[in-house]
């Protein structure tokens, strides 16, 4: 199930940034270990932030996203109090969700 | 962060201007930029750092029972007394008298580990190596307690001066294949290794400024490293073998390099190549 | 040395902050070293770990030591020098740059020790400024750039240059450079790869 | 891990398709739960631009791309992206020189400003390109980022 993300959320006027950390590996699939051995692939595939019942950020990603993944997005019309939610769902079909209030 | 900044700034300038001197303004130019744009870089990752996550995670293994006599750590003591955290980070190494021995954050953290909870060394320390591990993870919660104040090591035992000696000795002592000590590196004021800019820890000023940041995220190895993590490391780059975890060297090392930064303002975790 | 100068050496090192460390600290932090590398085995501890003279007076002196230990040093230093079976103290200066940019090799233990078969190389760039389109270079060392131009290529400067990089001590006692050639850390013949980087004229070092 | 894998898909496929019906997601983009893996195997911005449709990218001042010239470490290399095109559905980052050179895309419903953050990792100094959809067409902006060697070199 993972880690926690650490997610914040802040509006000033009507428009909330949020800026989300992830605890995800992102293995690329073309490191070696020290036995000389590839160490497969694993890294997330999408996230999906929603407010209420609305979509404001989806996103597909490749291996090539770094580890431990940080992004940051502003949408309008979110109201300080409420939720925004993050939603990932890495590729060996691992998923994590987590909210936060809007400050 | 003002005082970091202008710091940096002197570096900067300092480099710079014997650049000038030795080898003429254009190539000075292209060095400051390149140091100018490896700022910014910083700059940009200071912002969410995932060594934020860590502190998250510490935070939980903290509160939670765990180990054979499932307890949780919150009655450990780290120096200040059972369960006070804050600071405690800011006057690591000490001399424990119910260890016998001068501990630092790690070592301290496996005696509660193991007399708390009941686990042994072995289970305390488990993938220690491997990026994410419990015992950075605490380490990394631990430090985040003593988060804006003052590096002071304790100095309320004799055998803690004697340690910082043995630090000062260890830091100075060169072996092995390459020559190597830590003053090899760590001498100078306002060196690199390529682009790496390197803490002078002879300077106080200097050792500050790279003291206050650990543990951190460290970028290339996409995890948080403690200080004892990564003076193991630099022993492994000076070609030695491995050193004990919790070890004398780096519990001495570290209670050198302390002295050596005391008064700085912790700014843990932080971000680092 | 003659006795006048010893005596401006021994003015020198009274007026001197004392940085010697005590000989009680340094069986101490011996004893700590015996303590803390529980899995070096036999080798590692000749090898790696144990000191040989001169580092031991490095150490003790904080790589400062006093005229007649920086005598015996640069002396012992001068004995031991080898060259290329062939003669030839300039090599082939791509195989020198290649050798400059390679930091790897010589890492042991289990956490993280080289692969095998890992090419261990001189690292130059880590410390030195030499080509210039290589952006990423240190500055724990004095720049090289133009070295050659500088110095060019006179038989006795080659030698020099050889020796400096074989045992930098030959000349600059407790120089902070490693020992390529009396740590057996690289061959004469790439040391002379080396040399070729540096003072060649065809060298980007040089052009 | 079956399970949840399937449980998640079933349930993110409905709220995806509902969201697509309501027209707040790039169809070309994210109409699927699946992962576009043709997406991410493609080896040239065009190769990417020919798949998603439309014309051939053209350059813009319009996408300001903000990123040090020089990433102390491959690892991470952070990156800001505003797109001042009218109508910006998405923005897709691709290194050009990463085995895969499609790092990440991402589809931003109507309500959501044009500006992002992510952090990337780079193989090899290269070009790094932000490429913005707008109305069927594509823009693009390249930066060329260098990755230092640092540390010890070990």
């Amino acid at each position: 199930m993972g880690n926690p993300m650490k997610i914040r959320a802040r509006a000033e006027g009507d428009v909330v940034e949020v800026k989300v950390l992830m605890a995800h590996v992102m293995e690329t699939g073309q490191r070696k270990n020290q036995a000389g051995e590839l160490i497969p692939a694993w890294f997330i595939q999408r996230v999906e932030a929603t407010y209420g019942d609305r979509v404001v950020l989806s996103a597909q990603w490749g291996p090539a996203i770094s580890a431990n993944p940080f992004m940051s997005f502003k949408f309008k019309g979110g109201a300080k109090g409420e939720k925004v939610r993050i939603a990932w769902f890495d590729s060996k079909g691992d998923t994590r969700t987590d909210e936060v209030i809007i400050a | 962060m003002r005082e970091v900044r202008r710091l940096r700034s002197v570096v900067i300038r300092w480099i710079v201007a014997c650049a000038c001197v030795l080898f003429g303004v254009a190539w000075a130019a292209e060095d400051r930029r390149a140091l100018d744009e490896i700022q910014k870089y910083r700059d940009m990752l200071k912002d969410g750092n995932p060594a934020d996550l860590m502190e998250l995670k510490g935070e939980g293994l903290w509160t939670t029972p765990r180990g054979p006599k499932q307890a949780t750590l919150e009655a450990c003591d780290l120096g200040l007394g059972p369960g006070v955290l804050e600071g405690a980070y800011a006057q690591l190494p000490r001399w424990f008298d119910d260890a016998g021995r001068v501990l630092d954050t790690e070592s301290r953290l496996i005696h509660c580990m193991t007399t708390l909870q009941g686990m042994t060394t072995e289970e305390a320390i488990q993938g220690w190596t491997r990026p994410g591990s419990d015992m950075e993870a605490l380490v990394t919660f631990v430090a985040t307690k003593s988060r804006g104040l003052p590096i002071r090591p304790s100095q309320s035992h004799p055998r803690e001066a004697e340690m910082s000696a043995i630090g000062e000795a260890l830091f100075f002592r060169r072996a092995g294949p390459l020559d190597f000590s830590c003053a090899t590196c760590h001498s100078l004021d306002a060196r690199r290794i390529r682009l790496q800019e390197l803490p002078n820890f002879l300077d106080p000023a200097s050792a500050r400024e790279s003291m206050i940041q650990w543990p951190a995220y460290r970028v290339s190895q996409s995890a948080v490293w403690t200080l004892e993590r990564r003076l193991i490391d630099c022993i492994r780059q000076m070609r030695a073998p491995d050193a004990d975890y919790g070890s004398d060297v780096i519990v001495a090392l570290q209670m050198y390099l302390q002295r050596q930064a005391s008064g700085g303002v912790l700014e843990a975790p932080g971000i680092k190549r | 040395m003659t006795p006048r100068l010893c005596l401006i050496g021994g003015l020198i090192l009274a007026a001197l902050p004392a940085v010697a460390a005590d000989s009680d600290v340094l069986q101490r932090a011996e004893d700590a070293m015996h303590r803390s590398f529980s899995t070096a085995t036999e080798e590692e501890w000749r090898t790696r770990l144990a000191q040989d003279e001169v580092q031991a007076l490095c150490s003790a002196h904080h790589n400062t030591p006093p005229p007649e230990i920086a005598e015996r040093i640069v002396a012992q230093s001068r004995t031991n020098i080898r060259y290329p079976d062939d003669g030839k103290l300039l090599g082939n200066w791509k195989e020198g740059e290649k050798l400059a940019s390679i930091g790897t090799g010589g890492h042991i233990g289990k956490i993280q020790p080289d692969r095998a078969g890992t090419r261990r190389g001189g690292n130059c760039y880590a410390c030195h400024t030499m080509a210039t389109k290589e952006v990423a270079a240190g500055n724990l060392g004095p720049t090289l750039t133009g070295y050659g131009k500088r110095l060019g290529s006179s038989p006795e400067t080659v030698k020099f240059v050889y020796e400096k990089v074989w045992n930098a001590q030959a000349f600059l006692p407790c120089s902070h450079m490693p020992r390529f050639g009396a740590n057996g850390w690289l061959t004469p013949e790439e040391i002379a790869h080396a040399v070729a980087f540096l003072l060649d004229p065809e060298s980007p070092v040089n052009r | 891990m079956e399970y949840p894998r399937r449980h998640f898909f079933i349930k993110a496929a409905g709220v995806i398709a509902a969201f697509a019906a309501a027209g707040w997601i790039d169809p070309t983009l994210a109409d699927s739960v699946e992962w576009n893996k043709r997406a991410f195997d493609v080896k040239t911005l065009d190769e990417l631009v020919g798949l998603l449709g439309g014309e051939p990218a053209s350059i813009s001042e319009a996408i300001h791309f903000d990123a040090p010239d020089i990433a102390e470490n491959g690892a991470v290399v952070p990156l800001a992206i505003v797109s001042a095109i009218p109508g910006t559905e998405s923005i897709a980052i691709l290194v050009e020189k990463n085995p895969n050179v499609l790092a990440a895309m991402f589809t931003l419903p109507e309500g959501t400003l044009p500006e992002i953050q992510a952090r990337v990792k780079m193989a090899e100094t290269c070009n790094v390109y932000a490429l913005v959809r707008a109305g069927g067409r594509s823009f693009y902006t390249a930066k060329e980022i260098k990755v230092t060697l640092g540390g010890c070199g070990g």
